[in-house]
């Protein structure tokens, strides 16, 4: 592994993506970059089609064949542009450098196979072993988790959902792999296990060292695991920052927003803030600042054509936004 | 699983009963008189009021019905043809299988086909391979099995001579004669279960666990063969039961056509000859192998997906809908 | 994407490619075999000797038993395991005299005895009505016995010499299931194979009974096996030829050989006359249009263009009818052939029609066979042209039997109706007390019934009398003579006769001729 | 996932009956509209044969028997000398109604029977669904053929025949739609203000059940299509001279290596209508199942 300081581990750059549907073009990611380094967490949130998971699904070259197609951009991991790989070498990666857990723990698992062997699946794939190293591997992932061994041979319909997600973590970290994309992995999960198996992946990934991609739009989940947080919004990235910036000085009226739209625990006296208006119509973008129609804090710069001027501070907070410097003073 | 199998099994007798008094009473309303069929229409009225007792004809329907159930159920005496006096027994000993093998060939053959043609078409969803893997499926689909049968053996038998038009033979070498009546006879399965396979594989390959797969590095051909298809698999599968039973259906008229001695010919001609006794021996030997197809295709389906097996073996009463086609 | 599509063709043409491997090494029975292999449409059901009249006259049952006698060439009853007969003064009473070396296949001395039983066992079980015209019969010596017929009807006796099978009641009774799958003969031939409707083999035997030498040559059996294969769908005959299947069949349509008579150099395609030519019968049911009016009935024969049916049914190989029954019967006169029989005359047909009580709306009904519906769809098309409306009633043949004697349920009746004598045909279909319902179609004509009586004794078979039976059925169009159909009998050019036999053409059963090449 | 079903649908406030949805995703599919063109064309064809047909198709013409196609004929005559031609156009409308009516009859019935089994459940449905099992314990073409023989053949028994051995496999189809449908929501709601249960049913219940219905019914006429010709193949069919595809192909079967145009124009003739049918029937289906929409 090359231990290059200057170029970092994992950059995304100007990374845009289409989907087809019905003669429609669905501009799914519009022009996403961002770099992260080894061993750190980034967390990715946005609301429901902002494109968070289509970025995962572009590292790892897992979008659907048909009706999809990543325009441009360019991804780099450890240096090496994923992209241009042969699908063959991009085969050996997944799993294995780059793992990802899904979101739907429920649907994510074949029901037709033993937890067992999906685990075993995988590890067999990009190790060289024999079978039995590969199944003791396989179990020794499932004691990782959490589950008993003895569980090997089961199916997924006998497990719980909480229990099928750690089965999905095992399966994602089996082979060790430096770069986790975790999509939203506890959103379909009860409140009271969301937290156990949040905890699992943070101390796993800790113990692996492995670098995470948080995909998520919760805020409180973000806050406890990330260390660097993307904002996204369709289909860009309207802030970036680290988990500090983000939360003590939000800068995008979106980002703002989103803060307003999570009830507060000590703030006893105030409504509840939800954004006004919808996400914007992938197929037919705003011109301008996409956020522009929703915006409190709308000019008409921002509503004039070309790409929203890039916006960094000394601390590397990043925000795409005409008015940031008026943003969130009145309220305050 | 093994009470399952059996619970099936014991369900089936209910069934096989119905069956009976459906065929025994539709028999019974057919028109036609079969003591005019056996003697001719040059015949007494003497002789055929004769020959309507010695069949009982002249007893009321209930009295028959019941005499023949406790015959065949109790007694197991299938009895023999009014028209030839053979004992039907010896004749569903050897015509039998010679219909089983044609109907498991040509599901075999449907499928075999079918399902490479869904998957084509699914993997290429949209594109033009999909169009032409789904219109040759249907086209075959399109003709009826008898037209068919006679173009096939008009290429295949009369001007090329690869294939036997006619008849059939003994031992492994007789399996050729039933190249050509199951490819007449497949054509329907095919594009149904190509059509089953399409939409079965598109809504497998855009689950979840699919690009989980992919996402493991599971490659593309394991994918599709490894994961896809054996979830694909499980609605397939059910369909395969109709399947064969269409097969079944479908070996009647085309063992006409090839001069097979099977069911079809033995079962069609008695119901013109109002054979009674050999049409319906004949339908319950069909429905009980059709039924026996069915619960094997749910042995095979509880292998193929775990949670209809644990179903199964938790001896759950109700059963899982597996009429729900896509 | 394009791998797979391509693996399916692979695929696909490895299955044909196997495929075609296994079909390597011969399809169908090769020829030089020894056997003949004959074709029939429809074949033996059961092997049981008692059986109905369907198919009476297929000739595969001189291969399989023996009777006391049968019909040669020149339509004359000759002796087979009878040696000889007499009768009696009345002519009711025949005392017959059977060979005393008759030994079947399992070597069962055959007597009177055997005889009579199987009388005795075919009256009861009345499939032939035949039967039913004996009044009793007893043996008289070992040899001997007797039969007395209820009435000196013509023809009863031959008809019975040719439907007395020669079993063993020994061996009948041996037999588990009555002879149904397997059976024992006297016959030269012995069934090797037997598949209920589907084929079945007969080879020649070296310890016949008899002299083989002293069997007439349309019995005599000369090919050492023949094989029957029985195809139900007519038109898979041609394939069956094609592919070596079969390379003889007699008694087929012109459906059936239409393509091999195009085909010289394969196949060889001879025709004679039918037996039993196409009928029209008119409803005697008295709510039908045509049962009281005669005017009608004679329109409609005028109507029909026989001519027409010849070349659109038979493809012009058939020939015209001058009576109801061809020229085949027994009794036939040919000075009919220059009688007036309603040649075809629309105008006439349209005068009669006017004359009749026709309502010129109401649509007959044309009962037919579903084998003979092209014939009904043409003479609906014929009368269309003088102003009878009528439709064709196809009815599948279990319906077809169950109504065809009952007049109520149709207007008109097609069929082809077969026997040796014209008395035959007569009985069948025109004797007023022949059925519950009346004569073949409901009607209750005494004065024809008085008409056939006088004429079908022995004594009363006169050409006068005959003459008048005819001229009554013509005159008051009670049946109409449609059409005579040829059959033909056709084989491979692959075989090849060594011996021609005289007048080869049906009055030679297959295997009573010298075939080489089989 | 979430992210790929973004849908412009979803988006926009104005809301699209299902009816037009469905027609419109079905107007996009190409072979399906192939498959609707087919069997306007061939309705259209069907309703005006006298005008289309160049001879009266029951007309023979003994000099001109077996005619190969022709100026004067354009599909040849057969072996009585009638313009095929004409008996195809004529033959469209036995055919195409053989297939409607059947589906019609079976579609009705097993409604009627489907959706009492569905909604009475308990005793009824039990009753119901076992006979359904004893008739479906039957190959469907042995059904057919004993059905056909005890109703006589001809063409409008061999419709019911063909309807009545339909009925079973759409009952069951209506009643495992009703039996979800049932516990849905909003049908609780309607028995909370006591609606009637009739009303229940045709204003609710089969509304909402009736999709899947339509793709297997739209599918099968193309069956009854084949089906009905086997029947005439058989001998079960229609009366002659009625030029039923069935009964043309079934006639000319022994002319089929010398005269093969009597075969092969109403062997495609048949093949066209089911074709129609059957890309219908499968761009009906994809339409209706979003989840197999791109």
């Amino acid at each position: 592994m090359s231990e290059n300081m200057n170029s970092p581990y994992l950059s995304v750059k100007d990374l845009f993506v289409e989907y087809y549907s019905n003669d429609q073009t669905v501009k799914a990611v519009n022009g996403i970059s961002f770099e992260m380094e080894k061993g750190s967490v980034l967390g990715l949130v946005g609301e429901t089609g902002a494109g968070k998971t289509t970025v995962a699904k572009s590292i790892l070259r897992i979008l659907p064949d048909f009706g999809c197609q990543i325009k441009s951009g360019e991804i780099y991991l450890d240096g090496q542009d994923l992209l241009s790989l042969k699908e063959e070498e991009m085969r050996q990666i997944r799993g294995n450098k780059i793992a990802m857990i899904f979101q739907d723990p429920m649907t994510a698992l074949n029901p037709v196979m033993t937890v067992g062997d999906q685990i075993f699946e995988v590890v067999k794939l990009h190790n060289d072993m024999t079978d039995e190293q590969c199944k003791a591997r396989a179990e020794e992932m499932l004691e990782t988790v959490g589950i008993p061994k003895e569980r090997y041979e089961e199916y997924p319909h006998q497990f719980s959902g909480g229990m099928k997600q750690r089965v999905v973590i095992a399966m994602a970290l089996a082979c060790d792999p430096d770069l986790l994309l975790a999509d939203e992995p506890t959103t379909a999960l009860d409140v009271t296990i969301q937290a156990q198996v949040l905890d699992l992946i943070r101390d796993l990934q800790k113990k692996f060292n492995s670098s995470m991609i948080l995909i998520t739009h919760d805020m409180g989940v973000v806050a406890t695991t990330c260390d660097n947080v993307a904002i996204t919004y369709a289909g860009r990235i309207i802030e970036y920052g680290n988990k500090e910036q983000i939360f003590h000085h939000p800068t995008h009226p979106y980002t703002i927003g989103l803060f307003g739209a999570i009830p507060s625990m000590n703030g006893d006296d105030e409504w509840l803030h939800p954004i006004e208006g919808l996400p914007p119509d992938p197929t037919n973008l705003p011109v301008g600042c996409s956020f522009s129609p929703r915006c409190p804090y709308v000019t008409d710069v921002c509503r004039q054509e070309g790409d929203v001027p890039k916006r960094i501070t000394a601390d590397g907070h990043i925000c795409f936004c005409y008015n940031m410097d008026k943003v969130g003073k009145e309220e305050q | 699983m093994g009470r399952y199998i059996l619970k099936r099994i014991l369900w089936m007798i209910p069934i096989i009963l119905g069956v009976t008094v459906l065929v025994f009473t539709m028999m019974t309303i057919c028109p036609g008189d079969p003591a005019t069929i056996i003697l001719g229409s040059l015949a007494t009225e003497e002789s055929l009021a004769a020959k309507r007792v010695e069949l009982g004809l002249d007893q009321p329907y209930l009295t028959r019905l019941v005499k023949y159930l406790s015959d065949v159920y109790l007694h197991f005496n299938l009895g023999s043809s009014w028209i030839s006096k053979i004992s039907i027994v010896s004749e569903l000993k050897v015509r039998l299988p010679r219909t089983l093998v044609l109907s498991l060939f040509t599901t075999a053959l449907s499928f075999g086909l079918g399902i490479p043609f869904g998957i084509s078409a699914a993997k290429n969803q949209g594109k033009w391979q999909d169009s032409l893997c789904m219109v040759i499926a249907m086209i075959g689909s399109s003709m009826p099995n008898f037209w068919l049968a006679m173009m096939l053996v008009l290429l295949f038998a009369v001007k090329l001579k690869w294939l036997p038009a006619l008849g059939i033979g003994a031992g492994l070498a007789g399996l050729k004669y039933y190249i050509l009546p199951a490819f007449s006879n497949f054509a329907t399965g095919m594009a149904s279960a190509a059509r089953q396979t399409r939409s079965s594989m598109l809504d497998v390959i855009r689950s979840d666990y699919i690009t989980t797969a992919r996402a493991k590095g599971v490659p593309e051909k394991s994918v599709i063969n490894k994961h896809a298809l054996k979830n694909a698999l499980i609605p397939i599968v059910t369909l395969m039961g109709t399947a064969f039973g269409n097969m079944l259906g479908g070996a009647l008229i085309i063992e006409t056509i090839f001069s097979i001695p099977g069911m079809g010919t033995y079962v069609i001609g008695a119901v013109g000859n109002r054979d009674y006794p050999v049409v319906q021996a004949g339908t319950i030997f069909l429905a009980i192998v059709f039924s026996i197809f069915m619960l094997l295709v749910d042995i095979v389906y509880a292998m193929i997906d775990p949670r209809i097996k644990a179903l199964y073996t938790a001896g759950s009463k109700k059963k899982v809908k597996k009429e729900a086609k896509a | 994407m394009k791998k797979l599509a391509s693996r399916i063709l692979a695929a696909i043409l490895i299955a044909t490619l196997s495929l075609s491997l296994i079909a390597c090494g011969g399809n169908g029975e090769q020829t030089g075999d020894g056997v003949l292999d004959c074709a029939v449409t429809s074949g033996l059901t059961s092997l049981t000797p008692f059986v109905s009249n369907g198919g009476r006259d297929a000739f595969y049952w001189k291969m399989t038993y023996e009777s006391l006698g049968y019909m040669n060439y020149n339509k004359e009853l000759t002796p087979w395991v009878a040696k000889e007969w007499s009768v009696s003064d009345d002519n009711l009473t025949y005392t017959v005299t059977i060979h005393d070396n008759v030994y079947d296949s399992a070597g069962n001395h055959i007597t009177a005895s055997d005889i009579c039983w199987f009388i005795g066992e075919a009256v009861n079980q009345a499939l032939k009505p035949v039967f039913n015209k004996l009044e009793s019969w007893e043996q008289v010596d070992e040899y001997t016995f007797s039969m007395t017929l209820k009435s000196n009807m013509i023809g009863v006796f031959e008809y019975l010499m040719e439907d007395i099978f020669v079993v063993s009641e020994a061996a009948y009774k041996a037999s588990p299931d009555g002879f149904a799958t397997e059976c024992v003969s006297t016959n030269q031939y012995k069934i090797t194979e037997f598949v209920a409707s589907s084929d079945w083999k007969y080879e020649l035997r070296e310890d016949y009974w008899g002299n083989p030498e002293d069997l007439c040559e349309e019995i005599r059996g000369i090919v050492p096996a023949v094989k029957f294969h029985v195809i139900a769908e007519a038109s898979q005959v041609t394939a069956a030829f094609a592919t070596d299947l079969v390379d003889y069949m007699d008694g087929a349509t012109i459906n059936i050989v239409s393509e091999m008579l195009n085909n010289p150099d394969d196949y060889t395609v001879l025709q004679y006359e039918g037996h039993q030519g196409y009928q029209l019968f008119f409803s005697g049911y008295e709510t039908s249009p045509v049962a009281d009016d005669v005017k009608l009935r004679q329109a409609i024969c005028y109507a029909i263009d026989n001519q027409a049916l010849i070349d659109g049914y038979c493809q012009g190989l058939g020939s015209m009818l001058y009576d109801v029954c061809p020229s085949f019967y027994k009794g036939y006169q040919t000075s009919w052939e220059s009688e007036e029989y309603y040649t075809f005359n629309q105008e006439k047909a349209k005068e009669l029609v006017a004359e009749s009580n026709y309502d010129g709306t109401t649509s007959m009904k044309i009962l037919v066979g579903q084998w003979g519906s092209r014939v009904a769809e043409i003479i609906v098309n014929e009368l269309a042209a003088v102003g009878i409306k009528a439709e064709v009633f196809s009815p599948e043949a279990a319906l077809l039997m169950a109504i065809r004697l009952d007049g109520s349920n149709y207007d008109m009746f097609i069929n082809t109706i077969g026997g040796t004598y014209l008395p035959d045909h007569w009985s069948i279909r025109y004797d007023p007390n022949a059925y519950a319902t009346g004569d073949g179609t409901s009607r209750h004509d005494y004065v024809l019934g008085e008409l056939l009586y006088k004429t079908w004794t022995v004594e009363g078979f006169t050409t006068e009398n005959i003459n008048e039976v005819h001229n009554y059925l013509k005159d008051n169009a009670i049946a109409y003579g449609l059409f005579n159909q040829n059959n033909f009998c056709v084989y491979s050019n692959k075989l090849t006769l060594e011996k021609e036999v005289d007048g080869f053409t049906h009055k030679c059963y297959p295997f009573a001729s010298t075939w080489s090449g089989i | 996932m979430s992210d790929i079903t973004v849908n412009a649908a979803g988006a926009r406030p104005k809301k699209k009956s299902e009816f037009v949805r469905i027609m419109k995703e079905l107007s996009r599919n190409k072979l399906a509209v192939i498959g609707v063109v087919l069997i306007i064309l061939e309705a259209l064809i069907a309703i005006f044969a006298p005008l289309i047909a160049p001879y009266d198709p029951l007309e023979m013409n003994l000099a001109e028997t077996f005619m190969k196609p022709c100026a004067k004929h354009l599909f040849g005559t057969d072996d009585v000398g009638r313009d095929l031609l004409s008996r195809i156009i004529y033959g469209a409308r036995y055919s195409l109604s053989t297939g409607v009516l059947a589906m019609i009859f079976g579609v009705v019935c097993g409604l009627l029977v489907g959706s009492i089994a569905g909604y009475a459940g308990g005793q009824v449905d039990n009753i119901i669904m076992r006979i359904l099992d004893v008739i479906q314990a039957l190959p469907g073409m042995l059904l057919l053929i004993v059905l056909a023989s005890m109703l006589g053949g001809g063409f409008l028994n061999t419709v019911i025949a063909m309807g009545v051995g339909a009925i079973a496999g759409n009952a069951r189809l209506i009643r495992a739609q009703i039996m979800k449908e049932k516990s849905a929501e909003y049908i609780e709601a309607c028995d909370s203000i006591n609606c009637s249960k009739f009303r229940i049913v045709m204003k609710h219940l089969l509304p909402n059940t009736i999709s899947p219905i339509i793709v297997s019914a739209s599918m099968s006429i193309g069956n009854y299509v084949v089906l009905g010709s086997s029947m005439s193949f058989i001998g079960l069919g229609v009366q002659p001279p009625t030029p039923e595809w069935g009964a043309l192909l079934s006639d000319a079967r022994s002319y089929i290596a010398s005269y093969p145009h009597l075969v092969m124009f109403p062997g495609m003739a048949i093949a066209i209508t089911v074709l129609a049918f059957n890309l219908l029937g499968d761009g009906l289906r994809d339409a209706m199942d979003p989840k197999l929409k791109h």
